[in-house]
């Protein structure tokens, strides 16, 4: 079987994402989802610290300290974008007018649980930004991550053993390996890389898992 | 291409249905969208909950939908101005349920809706009639009322102009109930004196970002400026 | 003794209200106190539909109805004011940014309590408006009314028999006869006509009042 | 005449005093008072709470105040940072103590400040160890967490332009918590790269009406477009 570079994958998020939508894109990995949405449409990207209409990074010498965006990595502002203050900002994303948020993940359950802010460790130092108030408001939560950690346990659990992001709210999960639909049922298979089979993706995951319908 | 304007007013308000909530904005006559109002009273929906500061006075309006009876309910701060003789006849005759709300209430309950709240302990209120069998709590010695968000179905709001992603500017004390009523509806529909391209309103200066409207209808010359 | 009329009387209020205030005048006859603030001073008053820098009432061939007051009447905007929504608006009014609040009463009791929002009768249409959000938000509530009924009922009572608008929060009653203080300590006189004695005022009010200190 | 305008840096923080709670504009380095932090430094006021989103890197802005041993408490949603090594330390040595607050709740909480509530019941956090300990309520089928107000002091605050009322405007993403830190704190104090004659703002355009804003004090050429 073939994973799915990181490449492939965010182009295969990218092609769930309707024109039109409101889409937040976490830092990381899914902030590469926006290089993959076709140019000639209408996407109106998020930032939480106060930006609607987010465009592509600027050229070295346009960069403007005052433009960044959620990583704080320089942006562009789109024709028709504009600027407004958090309070603004997290009514957007905690009332429900986020269409997609995309994320990654230490850990999703099979009910759509995720964790994301916080490893547990004793002394880490904890961080969490706006990461809980998209997960309970965004109306639709996309997590994209490999479904193997690198020492090979399964990211997709029954139940999360990192410290909750939130409750019941991841609706698909992108993998390398597979796509999910997750919810009250658990987690069902949308997709397989090629070469995979849902018996095999049992074994990997150690999970009950179904073709979904 | 994404393009919320829509050439007519009976096309902006053609997913109204019966029973809908609808939040019209407006203080007085400023930024009451009365040409989508008169879409609605021809549009036929009845059984609607009207969620406005006023409910309208002579025949137009809130006034001429509550006159046609098609309201069932009206949450409001002010109902009762000079001139509100329809709603008064229909309140008076039993026919029409009033929600009365202090108009601060109104607003962050409003707010709280388009913000996702569950509900907010506000001061306002605490102790008089219109807290009557609402819970109370004492919190760091002042005394609050817990008081619900009030979502609408639909909001129609009064704009000066708009782009076509439904970003909206608004005119001096015409702005009023609109950007907060635009966050709280599941469908916000826009009259605005103007369409404007996309790029010519000034991202610093948007009032409501597009997020919140779902379409926008052109109603020329219509603003107070121009009447 | 001579009672105050109402121009003299919004020029007493006026002349408590200090430059750089933040003030909301009530409908009606607290309106008229922004005819006596000095022209030469910065006073900023608010208006509850979104205005901050409220100037006074436009020559007719200017009167813009999307620029009215509370009371729906045309008004202008000074130099320096700014409009918002009605989130922001009572925001200020709530959140204790307003210094002082002047409004009309039916009732005012001698702790602070006013009631000037229904009279009670079974048949009347209630309409509230923004009064209760100034009584519980304002730092200083000024109430301004006669001090009797036309029927020669005291309106400054010890107990509020009309609905209430706003407990304990009322501090300076400005009445045609006298001005008091109110508050935990009940009514005290702070200024009475030419003419009228404590003695006389107990009477006319059938209160134990006392001179403010 | 009304003029909020002081000179100096140190004139705009004179009235600060031990255990103040200090809310500090900004998202990474956007809208950072810097040279407001700085003129805190220099006062030496100490035992502060600081709430920002942020707790500063390298050795500006919060860090330098954290590495003063001027702060006693943080509130933010994101302390942690590449560069945050003073929040680290102090935190690490058990010298600092730590609110950590989801950023949306941290914009809630302010606004509720800021707008007189008391409480407020938000989805976000629930089930969480952010809730842990907090009273919960299910409402209309969700659940939410009773969160309330935070209040400051004083705020600290950048912003583009004023005038010698108060009035804001801002520049691109620099805006995020100004505006409601300014309604959130008995005394807000801005620092801006231009003071502007009264009524060059345009009545429909300022962000942050006078009203919320104490003093302002000009700091020409710092904004990131003049850096």
């Amino acid at each position: 079987m073939q994973r799915m570079d990181k490449e492939t994958l965010a182009a295969r998020v990218a092609r769930d994402i309707p024109e039109g939508a409101y889409v937040n894109l976490g830092i990381g990995q899914p902030t590469t989802v926006a290089n993959y949405l076709p140019m000639e449409g209408d996407f109106f990207l998020h930032s939480e610290n106060g930006i609607l209409g987010m465009g592509p990074a600027p050229a070295d010498e346009d960069i403007d300290w005052d433009l960044i965006n959620a990583g704080k990595q320089p942006v562009t502002l789109l024709t028709g974008g504009c600027f407004f203050h958090h309070g603004d900002s997290f009514t957007m994303m905690r009332g429900g007018h986020i269409d997609i948020c995309v994320m990654g993940a230490y850990q999703v359950s099979v009910h759509g649980d995720i964790a994301n802010w916080h490893t547990g460790a004793p002394d880490a130092i904890p961080a969490v930004g706006g990461a809980m108030d998209l997960a309970v408001g965004a109306k639709q939560v996309f997590v994209m991550m490999n479904l193997l950690s690198k020492t090979g346990e399964c990211k997709l659990v029954e139940r999360c053993t990192y410290p909750l992001t939130g409750l019941a709210c991841v609706s698909r999960l992108y993998s390398d390996l597979a796509i999910f639909e997750l919810g009250p049922d658990g987690a069902k298979v949308i997709e397989m890389v090629d070469g995979l089979t849902l018996e095999k993706l049992r074994e990997l995951t150690g999970l009950d898992l179904t073709m979904a319908g | 291409m994404i393009d919320k304007t829509v050439p007519t007013l009976e096309e902006a308000v053609s997913g109204l249905y019966d029973g809908a909530a609808i939040m019209v904005s407006g203080f007085g006559e400023a930024g009451v969208p009365a040409e989508l109002i008169d879409a609605v009273v021809d549009h036929g929906a009845t059984d609607l909950t009207i969620i406005s500061n006023n409910a309208g006075t002579g025949d137009v309006g809130i006034a001429a939908l509550i006159k046609a009876n098609r309201v069932r309910k009206v949450i409001a701060s002010y109902p009762r101005m000079a001139g509100s003789v329809h709603f008064e006849a229909r309140y008076r005759a039993g026919d029409l349920e009033l929600e009365l709300v202090p108009q601060g209430n109104l607003a962050a309950r409003i707010q709280a809706a388009g913000s996702g709240l569950g509900a907010i302990f506000t001061p306002t209120g605490f102790g008089t009639m219109l807290a009557e069998g609402k819970e109370t709590r004492e919190i760091d010695g002042r005394n609050y009322v817990l008081e619900y968000p009030i979502h609408a179905d639909f909001a129609l709001v009064k704009a000066l102009k708009a782009d076509r992603w439904g970003n909206l500017v608004f005119r001096k004390a015409a702005r009023n109930f609109g950007p907060i009523m635009a966050m709280a509806a599941k469908h916000t529909i826009v009259q605005v004196s103007e369409i404007v391209p996309l790029g010519e309103l000034d991202p610093e200066v948007i009032v409501t970002p597009g997020i919140f409207v779902e379409r926008v209808v052109p109603v020329p010359g219509k603003s107070a400026a121009a009447a």
